[in-house]
């Protein structure tokens, strides 16, 4: 019953972390149709800004979580204007592959160069560092923040796709940017933004998760594959989808450790092919979140 | 005796709680001209998709010469000579007319997993091709990539390609859609020229075509059959003329 | 004339790391004892291999040997690679100095392979001894699923039976793992009092020693042992208080109290700028780049592998680890082990010699064929 | 019919087709004299040459299925690296004479990508790639498992083929296995293309448009997909099972996601839909990753990484395209910002 | 509103899709309120013309203003922005959308209680306003398409072949919903007869230029006009 709960609450944290950063690429892959391989590259950007804000700048945990979101934000608009706005479209999947593993590798390397291949580390603030007590079980302060971020992070996305123009207009623009752009729609703007949404969520996560998926140069080319993974099983473009793919994923991982620790890698694929099987467009397919 | 080649009976199928078809019973016989006709989303297409097997239904059976092939899959269908055409132009937009046609010929004579051969060298194929060409002035665009057609010719590759799979039973949706009068000719003479032994069922909304080219007109209405009979009886018929035909209705048979 | 010797080694990717100590180990060597032997000048030619690739390590050993054609193999910082040369390495007739890879049975499979690293089980022993000596009972052995978590696993639990102590659970996890929290739910319900940590130095080092502490273990009074990669120097920083009270047994430590060792340390820091990179297998270089100077000197510049791995076998030398010495049957490095413990000195992280384990052979050569 | 319009259009197809058959005709021609041409000229590189002309195979069979069938794939080593295991395993305890170790490397990556195939290729884009990673993992991780059989992470070693034909012994300088992959990859070249130009391709670049339609003109696209697929694993593992007998050696890399995901750098480099553009993507892509890693070890991945982007940019149809014409065009017609 | 709006000017217009020229040196002007028949055999170039008057084609040469303001220099956007409303041969809905959400890209900031005016129009769409548009039949989504492009109440109207799909009674009731309507009409149809009864004007193109231009009376009774340009014999 204990290692039931252990494993569940593990599991949870886990997925909360995959669910915020995939998220933001289920955005940018189900909305925008760019397979975004950059896309862990972003997290850990973030993750890198967080870690140099704390350490090296002596800010604290909320202050640098905040400001390496802005500044990954800010410094990766120009690669949509430059780069990412000449390969939208779903014609174009073979090269955004190609265009976004180059700017991965170009990352890789500029992070290598700055910051060394050794790992890096964002402190915590002592109030996550303790355990908080639900009933008689406690878990780790840390893990229960994931938790609640993840599910903020669930509710604010759903009502600004669904119930807002914005999320309208997007996914019109998504649909079809010809009949959108003639219809008045400024396609570029909204592109930008949805862009800046979805980096914004890698790079929450990659501050979030770097205790989980510790930061090193390699961190953007090493998980890209869990997070399309997640989006796979949630379905492109799904926000529930993904929560739920996350959540799923995160919970047989941490299981298939615990029970067949040498068999790990085997039991997540196979556990994967299998879902895959089953929902074969992924949990929530075609319906909006 | 002329057997009925394709007979359903009692074809409905609900979208959630969206009756869009019920209980639809109709059946074709060798030499029909049939068209189905009604308002829009009367629930036309949907009925060529559940007869085509691209749906399943919720009740009911289709049956070919006389076999069940309710749960066939939509290719075995086609196999069994049940061909459609398509209401919206569904092409592979980089390949060329030609690319098209061969495509069809060789599905239809099941030469498709001829790994070795050469495509160019299949016997006659190039001849049929041309025919098929010919016959509906698409000769001219044979090595065009269909992207780059007109949306008039896509219709007419649309209906070529139909016939290239030499059907039993030719099912054909609004086949003139976007194909202006002055070509729909071609259309009409292709089908007049088709083996008499074959039965056809079009749906259109152009009127004219409609009454040049049906022997007997179905019509339906929310999901139901409302009546049959020819050209004059459905345009003499109050219920139409009220769901759809409308008051220009100008009938010329 | 000049001699050429070819390194083959991760200069790039998640272990870029590890070629870089090489580098500075044979540069800081070459720097205190000069770039000629005899009237040989020693060249270093460099190849990157990224991760462990065998057959691109086979590829990149001939391209070294057919267009470089270099007299001497070097560096290899993963199994595969080193083990997958020795087809090459024999019938060109080359040795081959390992300066890391850390599988007992390399040395078994060509008579050129020489190494001057550690092995697994040569790291395993004393450290095992010493726990059952500790009174332990009951220990779990988690290592990373492959060649050299393997060796870990099998010489832990040979020797820790033998003294008496039970192996009650053994974790192999796989090398990608980054999220260990299951792992360790095992460990505590196993009930164990100690746990033997294998995992290669690298990043995933610090996934677990962090999990150690955060999920509890720590605090549970469950002690962590290991072979000193856990804990290497590059990444105590990273690692932080959750590396504090973790117990080695390794061949060096930046800490080690020689004069050698502060000589090595200050000569990084005048050409690199910094001493913080200096590693096990900074020293596993230099030593190799020492081997390989004999081995030219013996041969007195001339080509000829056997004769060269010959004229070292026994060779005895002081090294900023301590004392070394090549044992003839096995060709790989027989040196002192050390048990220490991480702390926090000076605000520093460091790994402090606790005790030494003079002499210690690489107990998993199984000699000849 | 608007004949100016349709005349012209069709004048600009028909000249850029020409152009493409030429190339394609030159194809074989090219490859054999520049491949002997490098054979003199770098007797020191044909080790490089060797894994260029094997992996050129590999990136052949991606190029079949995925410019040929539209299956965005990512685990394309599942079958290279079971040709390869396969092939070596069958060296180290059964037999050693080289083209009959092509062959069971062959038929091993075709009965894994049938058998894989079958059960994975109902599905389309992002899931189908998740379903081809998924499925490379876990033959590597069985690969890694079978320690006894394949040697696991150690790698498989001891592969030793005996001499070609019986005549020419692979020696230390690689002039044996360079030629012998020469002359596998151009009987692999003739044999794609004839494939390609057959029925079967035709119906297979149906498949890849529109299955649906592929369905409504009586074909079953998932049988063609898995036809597809299983002939690609043929080459895929021919491929594999030649590095093993050229290199001698077989490691997990051989059957992992990076492999996959290398060779569909290479082919989209090089160009999808004409097997000449996985050749030549192939080539550039080694070459340029070579000169790169031996001259700068360290920070190879920043210029690998600027390369590929300024491709997508400035040839989006990867290089063949700029010899096509047609990407030239395009750059043209971007920088004038094309707009009514 | 004192002056009503909506005068379209187009000169020496030449356009195509990439190096391809469609239409050549084409001009024509449409009076403010004015209606115009665009007619021509398949593949001439009608939906060229107004895809070209939208943006969405490579321009050559030529302008086009609405009101004085040159559109050309415009994105696709800012034409809609300045009063273009289209409805194109392909109807383009927004499959993924429902409905009702295809109909709110259509609004230009209009409230939503605007969308009443749709669902009056088409009553068919109230009923299916939370189906996706992927899912309506072929003339759903035409009624769609028209509907989404008058919500945003344009000043000049771009019509490519609307009664294509749609059952005569419907058409019947389009054609009388377009007459009430006092925004300038671009109209390119098949159905001869019913867009010179709608029309002031007639444009009729042949291989991408003007063959023939004139009042929409007199060219419907001109029987040989008619046959020479657009193979048609009218009934009646
Ligand atoms: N997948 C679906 N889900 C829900 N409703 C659907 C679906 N497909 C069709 N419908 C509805 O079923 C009805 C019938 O559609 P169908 O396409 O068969 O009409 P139709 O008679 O072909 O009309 P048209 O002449 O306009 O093409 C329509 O109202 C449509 O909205
Ligand atoms: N995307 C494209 N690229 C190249 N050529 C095109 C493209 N779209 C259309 N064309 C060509 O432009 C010409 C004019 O086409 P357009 O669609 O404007 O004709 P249309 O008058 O609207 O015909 P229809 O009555 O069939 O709709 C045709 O010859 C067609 O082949
Ligand atoms: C201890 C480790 C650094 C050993 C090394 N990874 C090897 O493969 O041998
Ligand atoms: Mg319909
Ligand atoms: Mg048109």
């Amino acid at each position: 019953m204990e290692t039931v709960f252990g494993i569940v609450v593990d599991g949870a944290a886990y997925g909360m972390i995959l669910f915020i950063i995939s998220v933001g690429l289920s955005v940018t892959l189900g909305l925008m149709r760019v397979v975004n391989l950059a896309h862990g590259a972003f997290a850990m950007v973030a993750g890198y800004i967080a870690s140099y804000a704390a350490q090296g700048l002596g800010l604290p945990y909320a202050a640098a979580l905040v400001g390496a979101v802005l500044v990954t934000v800010v410094a990766t608009l120009p690669m949509e204007r430059l780069l990412y706005r000449r390969i939208y479209g779903s014609a174009n999947e073979l090269s955004q592959v190609l265009l976004t593993i180059g700017l991965t590798f170009v990352i890789v390397a500029g992070i290598n160069y700055l910051f060394g291949p050794t790992l890096k580390r964002i402190p915590l603030p002592d109030a996550l560092l303790g355990t908080v007590s639900i009933g008689p079980k406690s878990i780790p302060a840390h893990r229960a923040f994931v938790i609640g971020m993840g599910a903020a992070t669930i509710l604010g996305l759903w009502w600004l796709l669904e119930r807002t123009d914005f999320g309208i207009k997007l996914r019109a623009a998504v649909d079809d940017p010809n009949m959108a752009a003639a219809l008045g729609i400024r396609t570029e703007r909204l592109y930008m933004a949805t862009f800046a949404l979805g980096t914004g969520l890698a790079a929450m996560g990659g501050v979030l998760g770097a205790e989980l998926l510790p930061l090193e140069p390699y961190y953007a080319i090493r998980y890209i594959v869990l997070f399309l993974a997640v989006v796979a099983v949630g379905g492109a473009g799904s926000i529930f989808g993904s929560a739920a793919a996350a959540l799923a994923l995160g919970i047989v991982d941490t299981a298939g450790k615990y029970l067949i620790p040498n068999f790990g890698e085997f039991f997540f694929y196979a556990a994967l092919i299998l879902i895959l099987f089953r929902w074969p467009h992924g949990f929530f397919h075609g319906r909006g979140a | 005796m002329t057997t009925a080649l394709l007979e359903v009976e009692g074809l409905s199928k609900n979208f959630g709680g969206l009756q869009v078809s019920s209980d639809i019973t109709l059946d074709l016989k060798a030499g029909d001209r049939c068209a189905l006709i009604g308002p829009n989303g009367a629930g036309k297409t949907t009925f060529v998709n559940l007869v085509t097997g691209v749906l399943a239904p919720t009740a009911g059976t289709i049956r070919l010469e006389g076999q069940d092939v309710t749960t066939l899959s939509a290719e075995a269908r086609v196999r069994r000579g049940l061909i459609r055409s398509f209401q919206v132009a569904r092409l592979f937009r980089s390949m060329t007319v030609r690319e098209h046609l061969e495509l069809a010929v060789l599905e239809r004579e099941r030469k498709t997993f001829r790994l070795f051969a050469s495509v160019r060298r299949m016997p006659g194929l190039a001849d049929e091709v041309a025919g098929l060409l010919d016959a509906m002035g698409l000769t001219a665009a044979a090595d065009t990539p269909v992207g780059t057609l007109a949306y008039g010719q896509q219709r007419l590759l649309e209906i070529a390609l139909a016939l290239a799979l030499k059907p039993k039973v030719l099912i054909l949706d609004e086949p003139a859609a976007g194909v202006p009068h002055s070509e729909s000719h071609r259309i009409l003479d292709a089908l007049d020229r088709l083996p008499a032994d074959l039965a056809v069922l079009m749906i259109e909304h152009d009127m004219d075509l409609v009454f040049r080219f049906a022997r007997r007109i179905i019509v339906l209405a929310q999901g139901r059959l409302l009546c049959s009979g020819t050209a004059q009886e459905i345009a003499a018929d109050p219920r139409v003329r009220d769901v759809y035909l409308g008051s220009r209705a100008h009938v010329q048979a | 004339a000049t001699i050429k010797v070819g390194v083959i080694a991760p200069f790039s990717g998640p272990f870029a790391t590890a070629g870089q100590t090489f580098k500075q180990g044979i540069e800081i060597y070459q720097a205190q004892h000069g770039k000629t032997v005899g009237g040989d000048t020693i060249e270093f030619v460099y190849k990157d291999l990224d991760q462990a690739n065998p057959a691109q390590s086979k590829a990149l050993a001939q391209e070294l040997i057919v267009k470089e054609k270099v007299g001497y193999l070097a560096g290899f910082f993963f199994t595969p690679d080193a083990l997958a040369v020795a087809p090459l390495i024999d019938e060109a007739n080359i040795p081959c100095v390992i300066f890391n890879a850390a599988t007992s049975a390399i040395t078994e499979k060509s008579p050129r392979y020489v190494r001057t690293s550690f092995t697994l089980w040569q790291n395993t022993v004393p450290l095992a001894e010493h726990m059952a000596k500790q009174g332990i009972k009951k220990v779990v052995t988690a290592v990373s699923d492959y060649g050299p978590g393997i060796d870990g696993e099998t010489a832990f639990k040979q020797t820790f039976e033998k003294g008496g102590g039970q192996v009650v659970d053994s974790i192999r996890m796989p090398l990608k793992s980054t999220d260990f929290a299951p792992f360790m739910q095992r460990i505590k319900d196993s009930g164990a009092e100690a746990i033997y940590a294998f995992l290669p130095a690298g990043p995933t080092t610090l996934g677990f020693a962090k999990a150690f502490s955060d999920t509890g273990l720590k605090a549970a009074g469950i002690k962590f042992f290991g072979p000193g990669d856990i804990t290497q120097e590059p990444d105590l920083p990273a690692l932080g208080d959750a590396a504090v009270g973790i117990t080695t047994t390794f061949n060096y430590s930046q800490a080690h109290d020689s004069d050698m060792n502060r000589q090595l340390l200050a000569k990084a820091k005048e050409l690199f700028g910094s001493s913080d990179l200096v590693t096990f297998s900074t020293v596993g270089a230099y030593d190799g780049t020492h081997v390989i100077y004999k081995m030219v000197e013996a041969t007195g510049g001339k080509p000829d592998g056997l004769k060269a791995v010959e004229a070292v076998k026994g060779m005895a030398w002081e090294s900023p680890r301590g004392p070394l010495k090549i044992d003839p049957n096995s060709r790989h490095v027989t040196q002192t082990i050390y048990l220490r413990a991480t702390e926090r000195k000076d605000g520093k992280l460091q790994n402090t010699e606790i005790a030494s384990f003079p002499d210690q052979p690489d107990y998993g050569y199984k000699g000849g064929k | 019919m608007s004949a100016v319009a349709t005349d012209r259009t069709r004048r600009e197809t028909a000249g850029r087709r020409l152009r493409r058959a030429a190339l394609d005709g030159a194809a074989v021609p090219v490859m054999a004299v520049l491949g002997l041409a490098a054979f003199w000229l770098f007797p020191n590189d044909l080790g490089l040459m060797t894994r260029i002309a094997a992996t050129a195979l590999y990136v052949l069979s991606l190029d079949l299925v995925l410019g040929f069938g539209g299956i965005a794939t990512l685990g394309q080593a599942a079958m290279f690296g079971t040709g390869a295991y396969a092939a070596g395993i069958a060296a180290v305890n059964l037999v050693d004479e080289p083209i009959t170790l092509l062959a069971i490397g062959g038929v091993a990556g075709g009965l894994i990508a049938l058998v894989t195939g079958a059960l994975i290729l109902h599905a389309r884009g992002l899931t189908l790639l998740m379903l081809t990673i998924a499925v490379v993992q876990i033959v590597q991780e069985v690969a890694n498992k079978a320690r006894d059989w394949t040697g696991g992470s150690d790698g498989l070693s001891g592969i030793d083929p005996a001499p070609v034909l019986g005549l020419f012994r692979f020696d230390l300088y690689g002039r044996t296995s360079y030629l012998f992959a020469l002359a596998v990859l151009i009987v692999g070249y003739l044999v794609a293309r004839r494939i390609v130009r057959s029925p079967f391709g035709l119906a297979c670049r149906g498949v890849k448009e529109d299955p649906l339609r592929v369905a409504a003109l009586g074909g079953s696209p998932k049988r063609y997909l898995v036809a597809l697929y299983a002939v690609a694993g043929v080459f895929a593992g021919v491929a594999g099972a030649l590095t093993a007998v050229t290199s001698g050696i077989v490691g997990l890399d051989s059957a992992s996601f990076s492999w996959s995901a290398e060779a569909l750098v290479m082919l989209v480099l090089g160009g999808t839909g004409r097997l000449y553009g996985a050749v030549i993507g192939t080539v550039a892509f080694m070459t340029i990753h070579h000169i790169l890693a031996s001259s700068d070890p360290f920070h190879w991945m920043l210029f690998i990484g600027l390369f590929l982007m300024a491709i997508v940019l400035f040839a989006p149809g990867g290089i063949t395209s700029v010899l096509n014409g047609a990407g030239i065009e395009r750059v043209f017609h971007r920088m004038k910002g094309g707009r009514a | 509103m004192s002056k009503l709006k909506g005068r379209l000017e187009i000169s020496s217009l030449t356009a195509g899709y990439g190096q391809t020229r469609i239409i050549e040196n084409l001009s024509l002007t449409v009076p403010a309120g004015g209606r115009l028949a665009l007619l021509g055999r398949n593949g001439v170039g009608k939906t060229t013309t107004l895809a070209t008057m939208v943006g969405q084609t490579t321009r050559h040469g030529g302008s086009i203003t609405l009101d004085g303001v040159e559109l050309t220099k415009l994105g696709s956007s800012a034409r809609a922005a300045a009063g273009l409303g289209y409805v194109p041969q392909t109807r383009d809905v927004f499959r993924s959308l429902t409905v009702e959400e295809n109909l709110v890209t259509g609004l230009k900031g209009r409230p939503r209680s605007a969308l009443e005016e749709a669902y009056s129009l088409f009553p068919r769409l109230g009923e299916r306003r939370r189906n996706g548009g992927g899912e309506l039949s072929g003339g759903e989504q035409q009624m769609l398409s028209v509907a989404r492009a008058l919500l945003g109440q344009p000043t000049v109207l771009l019509l490519d072949e609307p009664l294509e799909g749609l059952a005569p009674v419907i058409c019947d009731l389009l054609m009388q919903a377009l007459s009430r309507l006092s925004m300038t009409v671009i109209l390119v149809e098949q159905q001869v007869d019913r867009a010179l009864d709608f029309a002031g004007e007639v444009v009729m193109l042949d291989r991408g230029r003007v063959v023939h231009q004139g009042p929409a009376a007199e060219a419907k009774a001109d029987h040989a006009l008619l046959e020479r340009h657009l193979g048609v014999a009218l009934a009646r």
